[in-house]
């Protein structure tokens, strides 16, 4: 059943809020309103995108938040401020990467890795499972970004999953201290990584991807770890659209996100910025490694919301800079 | 029957009772403002300014105190202390440099022959256009583990990202509060005082310490504490050079949706501002005095002799490090951009959202200054003294802090104006207001409340006297302040970047957003035309110091 | 009928101990010229914009023209209450040329023809399109008062207006300040600490002190009868001498001499009194009774003014200021003789305080 | 000796057409006071900042106990020249309390001995702690003056010390300072506007005007036969008229009469000349040869000071001015007759221009 877009008042414009990269998220926009002659209106307010609609869940301006983090919209889900969809564009997304009841949807993977220069160090030589980076003899090798970076809250909500409070809080502290450098975001990580200024460091996969078509500082690689028998996987996070509760053009926001489940959207999204589309009918770029030729972690994302605050008490516990 | 007399007694009574409490009231309100309130509409002017200064404060303070003690206890354990010790050195050490900087260049062009004098006075006024976090971005370009130098040595010369890069930085780009208040103080420092010190057998050296610096001292002051509530209160370049403040870390503290660590650490933040105010204020309570009017005499210019050949070097370099060198990494970058075509009409868009919401904070900021200064002036009271007091608050409060207060404010209480240009401008006026009201406090001080009575005695009510007499008297001050509002407001970052409505970014958040992913072909553009924007009124303003 | 009235009017400023004007009982006729003198800080700029408005009296009830413009609980502000006010630093708008300046708050049809009309009255033709700044300090006193003029108030305010005027201007502007007010027939309150301006220009002179008034009356009054010692020596330089009343009523006995006098104040004889003896009063006379030695002297033109030592009949030492004929040639050391001449002493009552 | 010696010093502010002071020569004695007097603008403080070494002159030498301080090429900055100057606006330090402005600058060991020294000497123990703010007018500029003596400088310069100061003060101060300055046996140069303070404290006078020296000499010599119509007029009130030198070569024929003369510069009989007639010199006296109608009078409490018409032998209207005695009662249009006392009346050259 459709909602009957036609109940809804008719507006001209579409306000969307993003924590995305710009550059990714303006060309798709741009054809979204020459297709349609609908305004798009973007504010890229990076992580504060949450804070806004959470401050404004009174006065509400978005209609649609694109996110880079499945945490970020299950939390929102929870605190009541996001609007179901039935629409049967969601189908062809994996259950497991969009809500139950369809407020959210996950668009396209980022996969944590680690990514290496290949100028000092082997693919050999790399850790292969997350837990190795508690080795002393890594000390002072590698970049993470600092604990309140969602990629990484999201990462370590998933490890505490798997691994429990006392595993992982060891876990942070070792890293924290083998860490040569705790950086604000990721982008960074693969800039000095591709510098040479670490030999590795751990990354969503595109940001691997983005670093292979530098034109220099390009000898890079990449591992997708605890790929073992054994092994757990490697994180899967996602990024994706939610459609905001109150939203003040809402029919225009139901078609923005029927529109970008399109296969055509979703190639060209996934292009641009390198990360793999979660609908395994979309071709990916071909440097990514599909989703499905790697072990994932079997966490269904929708469970990274409520255990959010707590992931970040213990993040703060174990000495992980939230901030930088 | 019988009772109507008794209800006329009443009556009689109880309007004899309204007459006794106006005349109790109006008796207090004449006390109040010891026999000399101002007119209505300068008093209603004057307290909306001063409530709304008080919106993000008390929300600050309101959600902090929510936060509980558990949480205070947490932070105060855990993260305050770093943050108190990083932000305190950072602020510290830049002050000192930025006031030897300051000092140093201001005396060198106003009191000696330094060849090209009048020029290098403006010159060396720019840094103040260039956005601190425009300038690290163009530092990082160069010194950065990824930058020229390393692409020419094979490595980078020295870590740009450590404490003391973010030391130079910030100083080459704050030194202009320094400089421009002490040379304005120097113009008109009464050289009466320099000749009594020469009569009295001192050379020029002892001179200039036993009777020039202690005059310029409050001038000094005044600057650093410009300086200081800067470093405070920056966000994009202690972001850029990976150096966490109280500021940078209420706005990550924002990013991970939590208000109230947010709010904790604002608290902390405000009143580490406010020690500093109070200290500035009190090391010149002490030297409270008054420089004689003097006669406005050309001051003979100190012959530097052979001197002149390393001073001028050391201006050079000055105006190399804080002017020259970030000019033309980003005249660079900008050509780069230029070739692939990155200045379109949303460019153009982008600088005309900059232009208009800093302009109109600075129109706004000059209407709402002068009730408020000339309140302050004319009608001493306690109410005036607060909503000065008050609206100087805006300095005290770093731009996330504000736009945090401005939220709360708009969604509750104005929610149809939420989502537009006025949040931003809005937040930029409760920021840059004090700026105004300084040049406005300034401009009226020059006119004697004598002008005032004459008016009046003349039959002019209070704000006939403003309008006919005061106006026309403190517009170049009003102008000057407005001229600096815009400059600021054009530079501002933190608060736009939370308030700004959807698809109304400013030259400074592109060259933010596009900066901070390492799109620097797209950043300098935007950040030379903001600069470009902003080079008019600084000359404005300078002419008017 | 009194123009301007003031009932014990008290003043205190905030943040002050003493009050500025302490229980200040005045009253000015119409078309009378009042004087207020006194040293610097006696409260007279205080009373002037008491008067004008700017200030609120903490006690007493100021009266305008039979309105009362302020009292415990009514209050007029300055714009209505039809003052004239030359302020001591003239307070010319910076931004107006002498036209506008004068022409002011002037809301008649026919503000062209009066600002030329009180123009040349203060002498100024032709100086009509200069700013302030064009002007020389005494040209801009004299804006300043066709200013205060030009409304025809009732009553004019004038904060020491010749303060900034050289002696020669000063002398000048005396005169025509006293014709104009006259000729317009207003009511006028003049402030001065200079004794001379205060002589030339007022039907009566007030002399202030420490907020209090001291004595009031014609200048004459003030000057050959001052009645306090304080007057006696702020108003022209004196000679003040402890002594009692002759037994002719007459005269007064003092440690130097029986010192004949004109007026007594109706002081029984043998009654304790001071007595003011002028400079100009001891006449250089061989023949004369007192005695003394030149201590010190000052050549100053129209005389010599010299410090005298005395010996009185009880031994003691007396210095006496005397005033003697500017051609003689004195000498330091030098013995003089001198006589009293009645005219400028004056007896003062010795229960007023010495001060 | 001289200690002060200024040769045709020249000197003309960049940006002015006339010289500030031209061809200037002047010389002071060791130990005396010379003061500087005339109108505003005359080149009285820029002659003043010549010798102290804040100005270069263009034109002239200028030389400080036989040391040449200034002159073509060579020069001895003000740090070096061992003045001590009070400046017309004080220049206290407003950061610095009495004590330490007084010694700022004392070099020897003894300072505080010497600041409570010239603290005495001005009468400013007890304020020792006092910032200048907190000082009234008076007390700043004696502040002023006890800085510029405590470091017993050869020469003290003094602009316009005593402008601030009530009158009182102001008599008092004249007498103190001179006092001051003779006993610390320094050569003084001092500046003033006002005839009383020339004439009172200064053992010679230069009067000034437009940045040329009029007349110079004692003040009695410049009170009593002032040269120039100038001098006349600016020192003391005076009444001017044509005439030449009668038969006897002692008095002057004028239009309203022939007067008597002390003193005629040497002029031959029949000589074109001024006669300067003070106030004080026409006495009332109902057989006087001059007949005139008030016209205006002011009282001044030691006269009156009357403007008289009289109509000269010529049948013109002349215009003088006279002081009659306080004590008599003056109506306007009343018609008085005058005789002339010779000893005011002063003769000067015609050929001096007049203005
Ligand atoms: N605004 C004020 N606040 C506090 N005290 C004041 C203020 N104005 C004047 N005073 C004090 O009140 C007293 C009287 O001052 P006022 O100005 O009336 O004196 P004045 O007689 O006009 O003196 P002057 O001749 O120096 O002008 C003085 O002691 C002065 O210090
Ligand atoms: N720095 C200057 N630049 C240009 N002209 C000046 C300067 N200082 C003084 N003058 C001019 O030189 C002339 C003499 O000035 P000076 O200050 O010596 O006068 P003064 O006799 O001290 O007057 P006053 O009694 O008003 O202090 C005046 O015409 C004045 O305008
Ligand atoms: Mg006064
Ligand atoms: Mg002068």
């Amino acid at each position: 059943t459709t909602t009957g877009s036609d109940a809804l008042e008719e507006t001209k414009e579409l306000v969307i809020y993003s924590a995305r990269n710009e550059r990714f998220v303006q060309p798709l926009l741009d054809s979204f309103a020459e297709e349609t002659g609908i305004e798009v209106k973007l504010l890229s307010a990076g992580e504060s995108s949450v804070n806004r609609i959470m401050e404004e869940k009174n006065n509400v301006q978005a209609d649609v938040f694109f996110s880079n983090d499945t945490g970020a919209m299950e939390y929102l889900r929870l605190e009541g401020l996001l609007q179901g969809n039935t629409s049967q564009a969601l189908n062809i997304i994996d259950p497991m990467y969009r809500a139950e009841d369809g407020s959210w949807v996950g668009l396209s993977a980022r996969t944590r890795v680690l990514m290496y220069n290949k100028d000092l160090i082997s693919e050999e030589e790399i850790p292969k499972t997350l837990w190795e980076l508690t080795d002393p003899k890594w000390a002072g090798e590698f970049m993470i970004t600092r604990g309140g970076n969602s990629s990484m809250v999201a990462h370590i909500a998933a490890l505490r999953a798997e691994w429990g409070d006392e595993k992982t809080k060891e876990w942070i502290e070792k890293v924290r201290g083998n860490a040569g450098a705790v950086v604000n975001g990721h982008g960074d990580v693969r800039r000095s990584v591709g510098a040479g200024e670490f030999k590795f460091g751990l990354v969503n996969n595109y940001y691997f991807h983005q670093q292979l078509s530098e034109d220099k500082d390009n000898n890079v690689g990449a591992i997708y770890p605890d790929q073992g028998a054994d092994g757990m996987g490697a994180f899967v996070n996602a990024a994706g659209v939610a459609l905001i509760k109150g939203a003040p053009n809402e029919a225009n926001a139901r078609k923005f996100i029927d529109w970008i489940l399109e296969a055509e959207q979703q190639k060209f999204f996934a292009y641009e910025s390198m990360e793999v589309p979660l609908n395994p009918a979309v071709e990916a770029n071909p440097i990514a490694m599909r989703i499905d030729e790697y072990k994932v972690m079997d966490m269904p994302l929708q469970e990274l919301g409520p255990v959010w605050v707590d992931v970040k008490k213990l993040i703060e516990e174990a000495g992980l800079d939230l901030d930088l | 029957m019988n009772k109507a007399p008794i209800e006329m007694m009443k009556e009689v009574n109880t309007k004899q009772e309204q007459a006794r409490y106006t005349r109790a009231f109006s008796g207090f309100w004449l006390n109040l403002w010891k026999g000399n309130p101002p007119g209505t509409f300068l008093l209603l002017v004057s307290l909306l300014t001063g409530l709304a200064m008080l919106v993000p404060l008390s929300y600050v303070f309101i959600r902090g105190i929510q936060g509980g003690v558990d949480r205070w206890l947490n932070l105060l354990d855990t993260r305050i202390p770093i943050l108190l010790y990083n932000t305190l050195s950072l602020t510290i050490v830049v002050t000192f440099f930025a006031i030897v900087i300051g000092l140093s260049l201001a005396w060198l062009v106003i009191r000696t022959d330094l060849p090209g004098r009048k020029t290098w006075q403006w010159l060396l006024a720019l840094p103040l256009l260039i956005p601190p976090y425009v300038g690290a971005i163009t530092y990082i370009i160069i010194f950065g583990p990824r930058g020229w130098v390393r692409d020419w040595l094979g490595a980078p010369l020295f870590n740009i990202y450590d404490f003391w890069g973010v030391v130079f930085v910030l100083t080459m780009f704050t030194y202009p509060y320094v400089y421009l208040i002490t040379s304005a103080a120097l113009k008109r420092y009464n050289l009466n005082y320099e000749e009594a010190a020469r009569a009295a057998g001192l050379s020029y050296r002892h001179v200039f310490i036993k009777a020039v610096f202690p005059l310029l001292r409050p001038a000094i002051g005044a600057g650093a504490i410009l300086v200081a509530l800067y470093v405070l209160s920056d966000f994009g370049l202690v972001a850029m050079m990976r150096y966490t403040t109280f500021t940078a870390a209420i706005y990550y503290q924002m990013g991970n949706y939590d208000q109230v660590a947010a709010a904790i650490l604002s608290v902390v933040l405000i009143l580490i501002t406010l020690l500093f105010i109070w200290a500035e204020a009190k090391t010149r309570e002490k030297q409270r005095f008054y420089q004689s009017k003097g006669t406005p005499r050309q001051a003979p210019l100190i012959e530097l002799g052979w001197w002149k050949g390393p001073l001028l070097a050391y201006a050079s370099i000055i105006f190399g490090l804080a002017v020259f060198v970030p000019l033309s990494v980003l005249a660079y970058w900008a050509s780069v951009g230029l070739t692939e075509g990155v200045i379109d009409q949303r460019f153009w868009g982008f600088a005309w959202n900059s232009f208009y919401m800093a302009g109109m904070a600075s129109l706004i900021c000059m209407f709402l200054a002068l009730p408020v200064v000339y309140m302050k002036s004319r009608n001493p009271s306690i109410v005036s003294t607060v909503v000065d007091k008050l609206a100087y608050a805006g300095y005290a409060l770093p731009g996330v802090i504000v736009a945090l207060g401005i939220i709360f404010l708009f969604n509750q209480y104005i929610p149809f104006l939420y989502g537009t240009a006025a949040l931003v401008i809005t937040a930029y006026v409760i920021r840059f207001l004090p700026q105004n009201m300084q040049a406005a406090d300034a401009a009226l001080s020059q006119v004697s409340p004598r002008l005032d009575e004459a008016a009046r005695i003349s039959g002019f009510r209070p704000w006939q006297v403003i309008v006919k007499v005061i106006l026309p008297l403190v517009t170049p001050g009003l102008l000057a302040g407005g001229a600096l509002v815009f400059v600021s407001a054009m530079k501002e970052l933190p608060a736009t970047l939370l308030l700004r409505p959807p698809g109304m970014d400013t030259l400074a958040v592109r060259i933010w957003v596009d900066a901070s992913e390492g799109f620097y072909q797209t950043a300098a553009p935007a950040a030379l035309l903001l600069i470009l924007l902003s080079i008019i009124p600084l000359r404005w303003m300078l002419s008017k110091y | 009928m009194f123009d301007i009235e003031l009932l014990s009017v008290t003043k205190k400023y905030a943040g002050t101990e003493k009050a500025a004007v302490q229980g200040l009982c005045l009253s000015v006729e119409k078309g009378q010229i009042l004087t207020l003198l006194g040293p610097s800080g006696c409260g007279k700029t205080t009373t002037l914009r008491l008067i004008a408005g700017f200030e609120r009296p903490d006690q007493g009830k100021i009266t305008l023209r039979d309105r009362v413009v302020s009292h415990r609980d009514s209050w007029i502000p300055p714009e209505k209450r039809d003052i004239g006010m030359v302020f001591q630093d003239y307070a010319l708008f910076p931004h107006l040329n002498v036209i506008d300046n004068v022409g002011f708050g002037y809301r008649g049809t026919d503000k062209k023809g009066r600002v030329q009309e009180v123009l040349q009255v203060v002498n100024l033709q032709g100086f009509e399109k200069r700013f302030p700044h064009e002007l020389s300090g005494g040209q801009q006193q004299r804006v300043a008062l066709a200013r205060a003029l030009a409304r025809k108030p009732v009553v004019i305010l004038l904060d020491e207006p010749f303060s900034n005027l050289d002696a020669e201007l000063r002398v000048q502007m005396r005169v025509e300040v006293k014709e104009i007010i006259k000729d317009a027939g207003a009511t006028a309150v003049f402030v001065t600490h200079d004794q001379k301006d205060a002589l030339a220009i007022s039907d009566r002179i007030v002399v202030m002190k420490d907020g209090v008034i001291q004595q009031s009356g014609t200048p004459r009054e003030i000057y050959q009868y001052p009645e306090t010692p304080f007057v006696a020596t702020f108003v022209g330089q004196s000679n003040l001498l402890p002594g009692q009343i002759g037994d002719d009523g007459q005269s007064v006995i003092t440690e130097i001499g029986q010192v004949p006098c004109n007026h007594t104040h109706n002081l029984a004889r043998g009654e304790k009194c001071y007595i003011s003896i002028r400079p100009d009063s001891l006449e250089v006379d061989p023949e004369g009774s007192i005695v003394g030695k030149v201590k010190q002297w000052t050549y100053t033109g129209e005389s010599i003014d010299a410090v005298v030592d005395t010996v009185t009949q009880k031994g003691t030492n007396q210095e006496l200021l005397v005033h003697i004929h500017p051609e003689k040639i004195v000498q330091q050391g030098e013995i003089l003789r001198f006589k009293v001449l009645p005219n400028f002493v004056a007896v003062l009552r010795s229960d007023r305080e010495f001060s």
